[in-house]
């Protein structure tokens, strides 16, 4: 069953990137050929789900291949009714933008190749992300998720908009991403497993604190808090739902797709997924009721203020997602109908994007204020945008009737369950968010198609049947659930019956006459009449002031950085070249005896008992070669002219490849020789070129000063003498040549082992040098190269 | 200043230039058992042809080597990758040495293998990248007058 | 300790401190460079008798490669200074 | 240590000694580039045959001729060299006279 799974999966990921080769020959007809694949996945995902169904329940299965054996990190995924559920959304609304982005992006756009390729991968990192059982993989998947909806945001990278949108929304998603990162493996610590299957049964029905020792409980919550940003950033949550409305600067299709569909519920599927883990846990309803009603309230109020027919969208695209979240917070009263809440976003909010996107593609402004009288046009979209608008708003005979239905009755539950008090914020916040929701709504579709035409400058032109197909197909299905709650409720249930336990309550239109319906027609009633109120001052007051958008202080805290960078590297960066030199090695010096002292101490002292010396087999002639040595280094730093310093410098190289000689290393005393006769013909060819003086520039610090020079010398000389005799202490380090010797000969079948740990035992590393001297080469080569064309120039 | 070539210093570089390169090889291939192996006998390779250079210019040492040294230097690497990646491909681990005792009629007892391959490509890869930096770096320090 | 072959050494210890002596002193940068020479070829004296008392031949390619890299590093002084060296007269005048 | 070495080491060490001596004690370039340079040479193939008759011939003969043939083509060049170029650069030659005491 694995590879359909996998087919399934990564069908998308191999396929896209051959769009991308066959796009330029068959121009527009590419739409049909990208259709095939998400029809691919979907038959693959719903073979696995009939392979696991059986008597009435989904078994949740696990199943994966090796990875990295070694981290205990194979790639394995679960396949259970969350994962199926989401599955299935993803590729189906996958087909259906693919089949509406034919139509969106008409040959003219002549990359749509790219734009297909983009959309498979993303769909390939969403069905990764939703199967994964490995928490490793679904961290994978999910930055994938972060890179390819970059990539589709920022996909008309000529509009500047377009840049910084896809900026905020990879740079908060991706920093959110890393501090999952960071829960995840934490909780990978704590269960000592990174499978999530086995992490879920092992905690089986007992609560956190029977398992865990108290102490170990606030890394838990730590892991938890870690988590639930993550989730936060992907779904546009409270303190991250600035880069939402800004990734509307993308492409219709991929709005639809994206931020409606897929990827901001990659938050919700998360809390679904660490539900079973983490709901015993204190602190887990609460934030999720805090920050969901939050935001509700927020991406209601701002859609009500906003003006851009895709900002209204997104903005209520974060308050239903506010809504999802704090409905998992009411989670201790049982899990009932969520995915029922799920699909009635995915439907109306699919369409609704689908329409703007025609209205966009027809007339050409985003400002719902010019926008007017399009019902004649193109009545069949007129018709969808209505269904789907009243099922936003929650109006009775549609689906977001019924989730709304069930989530009031949820919240009063809750309020009377914890005794009134600090709760009553929540019904509050949900009454506000509902009633702009319903103003808006009502205000998207009159405005758009049953007034009349505002400005009549704009030319419409209208769009094709087949292009209004799809939101129609979508709004159809909110609806029909609408209608008929019962009917989808039933396969719904199934799906969730294997986490939630809870045996969901009957699904209905009418409940009879209690409370819950009480409020919500009191609901309806205060949103019509802000809509009406609204449209007799015809709307003038819309506009978010500059202050509450959150972006404004995204870009401000990242221009900051930038300038912050700029301070700091004017301060580093010098003009004379010796200077850097004395940069690095004071580094050097520093570091190491900063470590030295404060940790190495304790073995450090054995050195200067120096007793450990052999030396009984120091012959007079290591004396000598010690002595002209040290003379000659003298020397380098005595001689005044370069070409003596150079002299010397040569009689201490040959010095030391004596001593190698001495101390019987035949291999080491060539090395150095050679490399010695090599360097010093490249140095004097160099220097017969070099100026004779050398420009001073001026600088912060003059490191070429003689005291600052004396001393990192001192230091260094020091420090590599220390070094060496650290590395010859007999006890300090295991020796690791011994296994090299002693098995030369046997593996190897050489008896030199140190050309034999050259080419055999360490070849990688060999093939790794060689490389780096081929690309040094060319380095070089080209900073000749372009010497010799800038020389022409200016001849500094 | 007078440009006067010495003479005797090119013959004498011509004559051992051929001496030293046996030599290197000799280097090169005793390197497994001896003190010697790729890296030696590559700088020692190239030290004639430095001297070579510096004696008789570089127009003439690229006349000798005919190839140009970065190629030779890009076929060193393609050795050195082949004995990688070939033992994969042929079912091995990657990196696998393989060692081939044969019996060839002149030379005798041979023992030979895919080391001495990974030697040469390293052998190449040293000889062909301390030649184009010195050469490149020559071109330059010749064409042009004083700073 | 002392065998004849240590004893021996002596000779070209000298000659190496003549030849130190020489870098030190030398007036003109040719003394340095023809030291230099010197230097290795003394040191080349040492291995031989070093390897003589070892009974090694392990240290003949050493020896070869020495006396090459002594040649080849006057030549490439000699290359430099043939470019570069401006005497002090002409340089003072 | 059968004498012959012993002979050949002695005869190699003392111009080895001699070149470095000659080093010192000359005037100017030109004759200690000489007296370097040549004696030098003789004494490092004096010493390299002794090496040779020390570890026998038959092992390590081909390799002692070929060092010997560098030695010789080599040592003495770098001398030629160096008085060249100093004559190029026309360094001073040492002019006062030989001391003569009969003459004074």
């Amino acid at each position: 069953m694995i590879n359909t799974l996998l087919i399934g999966i990564l069908a998308p990921l191999v396929l896209g990137p051959t769009l991308l080769l066959i796009s330029p020959k068959l121009k527009n007809k590419l739409g049909w050929v990208a259709m095939l694949i998400p029809l691919i996945s979907i038959t693959s995902i719903v073979k696995v789900a009939l392979s696991v169904y059986s008597h009435h329940a989904i078994k949740a299965t696990t199943m994966g291949l090796e990875w990295i054996p070694n981290l205990g990190i194979d790639f394995s995924f679960l396949v259970d009714g969350v994962s199926l559920f989401f599955g299935l959304v993803v590729s189906v609304m996958g087909l259906l933008v693919v089949l509406y982005s034919k139509y969106y992006l008409h040959e003219t756009v002549q990359d749509n190749g790219r734009f297909y390729c983009y959309l498979m991968l993303f769909m390939s990192a969403m069905l990764g992300t939703v199967f994964a059982n490995n928490l490793i993989v679904l961290l994978v998947f999910w930055e994938f998720t972060g890179i390819t909806s970059f990539l589709l945001i920022g996909f008309s990278h000529e509009k500047k908009e377009s840049r910084t949108g896809a900026l905020m929304a990879f740079v908060t998603t991706g920093l959110t991403g890393l501090l999952l990162l960071a829960g995840l493996i934490l909780l990978t610590i704590l269960f000592k497993t990174s499978d999530f299957s086995q992490i879920v049964s092992l905690i089986g029905e007992n609560s956190l604190t029977t398992i865990f020792s108290p102490n170990q409980i606030p890394y838990l919550k730590a892991a938890m808090a870690l988590i639930l940003i993550g989730a936060f950033g992907k779904s546009a949550q409270f303190p991250f739902q600035y880069w939402l409305p800004n990734a509307m600067a993308a492409p219709t299709p991929v709005s639809a797709y994206l931020h409606s569909a897929a990827m901001v519920k990659l938050g919700i599927f998360l809390t679904v997924r660490m539900y079973p883990i983490f709901k015993t846990l204190s602190g887990w309803n609460e934030t999720l009721l805090w920050v969901g009603f939050i935001t509700m309230a927020i991406g209601g109020v701002f859609s009500f203020l906003s003006n851009d027919l895709k900002g209204i969208l997104a903005y209520t695209t974060v308050s239903q997602l506010g809504f999802l979240i704090g409905f998992y917070g009411l989670g201790t009263l049982g899990l009932e109908h969520d995915f029922f809440q799920i699909l009635n976003h995915v439907f109306y909010k699919g369409s609704l994007f689908m329409v703007a996107g025609i209205i966009i593609h027809s007339i050409g402004t985003k400002d719902i204020r010019k926008i007017g009288g399009l019902a004649s046009v193109m009545p069949l979209t007129a018709l969808t945008a209505t269904i789907a608008g009243l099922s936003m708003a929650g109006i009775p005979g549609t689906m977001g009737f019924i989730s709304k239905e069930i989530m009031v009755s949820k919240v009063l539950e809750l309020v009377n369950v914890n005794g009134g008090g600090v709760y009553w914020i929540f019904p509050a916040l949900l009454f506000i968010s509902a009633m702009c929701l319903i103003a808006t709504s009502l205000r998207f579709i009159y405005h758009c198609f049953y007034r009349k035409t505002q400005d009549g400058s704009l030319s419409v032109h209208k769009p094709k049947l087949v292009f209004q197909l799809p939101p129609f197909i979508l709004s159809l299905g909110a609806l029909f659930l609408g209608l008929f709650p019962e009917s989808g409720g039933h396969i719904l249930n199934q799906l969730n019956s294997g986490i939630h336990h809870v045996s969901p309550s009957h699904l209905a239109i009418f409940h009879g006459f209690n409370e819950p319906l009480l409020f919500g027609m009191s609901i309806i009633a205060t949103g019509f009449i802000l809509f009406a109120v609204a449209q007799s001052v015809n709307w003038r007051f819309t506009g978010i002031h500059k202050v509450l958008l959150f972006e404004t202080h995204f870009l401000s805290m990242l221009n900051g950085i930038k300038l912050l960078g700029k301070q700091i590297g004017s301060k580093l960066n010098v003009d004379k070249q010796q200077n850097y030199l004395a940069i690095i090695i004071s580094f050097f010096v520093i570091s190491f005896w900063y470590i030295g002292f404060s940790t190495v101490t304790s073995n450090i002292l054995p050195i200067f008992s120096l007793e450990y010396l052999e030396t009984d087999t120091l012959h007079f002639v290591h004396l000598v070669a010690g002595s002209l040595l040290a003379i000659s280094s003298i020397c380098i730093i005595a001689a005044r002219k370069t070409i003596s310093k150079f002299i010397a410098l040569s009689v201490t190289g040959f010095t030391v490849g004596f001593y190698f000689m001495l101390y019987k290393a035949p291999d080491l005393a060539l090395t150095q020789m050679l490399i010695e006769a090599a360097a010093l013909v490249l140095v004097l060819i160099l220097f017969s070129k070099m100026p004779k003086t050398l420009k001073n520039q001026t600088d912060p610090i003059d490191y070429t000063s003689s005291g600052f020079k004396l001393i990192i010398s001192i230091g260094f000389g020091a420090m590599m003498t220390s070094l060496i005799l650290i590395a010859t202490l007999p006890s300090s380090f295991k020796h690791m040549g011994k296994y090299f010797i002693d098995n030369t000969l046997s593996l190897a079948k050489g008896s030199n082992a140190v050309n034999t740990i050259l080419v055999d035992f360490r070849g990688f590393d060999t093939m790794g040098e060689i490389t780096v001297l081929v690309v040094a080469t060319l380095g070089i080569l080209g900073m000749l190269m372009n010497k010799k064309k800038s020389t022409g120039a200016s001849d500094d | 200043m007078t440009n006067t070539k010495s003479h005797i210093l090119e013959s004498v570089s011509r004559l051992i230039f051929l001496f030293i390169i046996i030599f290197s090889i000799y280097l090169f291939l005793k390197g497994h058992n001896q003190p010697g192996g790729g890296f030696i006998a590559g700088i020692a390779a190239s030290i004639p042809l430095f001297l070579l250079a510096m004696s008789l210019g570089v127009s003439t040492v690229k006349r000798v080597l005919k190839v140009d040294s970065l190629t030779l230097a890009a076929t060193g690497l393609i050795f050195a990758y082949g004995t990688a990646f070939v033992p994969t491909v042929l079912g091995y681990p990657f990196l696998f040495q393989k060692m081939i005792h044969t019996h060839v009629p002149i030379l005798g007892e041979l023992h030979i293998g895919t080391p001495v391959l990974f030697d040469l490509g390293v052998f190449m890869v040293v000889v062909g990248v301390s030649t184009k930096i010195i050469f490149s770096f020559l071109d330059v320090v010749n064409s042009k007058e004083k700073v | 300790m002392i065998d004849i072959y240590s004893l021996l050494m002596i000779l070209p210890i000298l000659g190496l401190l003549f030849c130190l002596i020489r870098i030190i002193k030398g007036p003109s940068v040719f003394d340095r460079v023809l030291s230099l020479d010197g230097i290795a070829v003394c040191i080349v004296s040492i291995m031989i008798l070093l390897s003589m008392k070892w009974k090694t031949q392990l240290y003949l390619d050493l020896i070869l490669i020495f006396c090459v890299l002594g040649f080849f590093s006057t030549v490439a002084f000699c290359y430099y200074l043939e470019k570069v060296y401006v005497s002090e007269k002409e340089s003072n005048d | 240590m059968t004498n012959i070495e012993l002979f050949l080491t002695l005869l190699g060490l003392t111009f080895v000694f001699l070149g470095s001596l000659g080093l010192l004690r000359f005037p100017d370039i030109y004759c200690r580039a000489h007296a370097l340079t040549k004696a030098m040479t003789f004494g490092i193939i004096g010493l390299l045959l002794a090496y040779a008759t020390h570890i026998g011939w038959d092992e390590v003969g081909v390799k002692i001729i070929v060092i010997i043939f560098f030695q010789f083509t080599t040592i003495p060049l770098s001398g030629h060299l160096l008085g060249k170029i100093a004559f190029q650069k026309n360094i001073q030659r040492w002019k006062n006279k030989p001391i003569d005491d009969h003459r004074k």
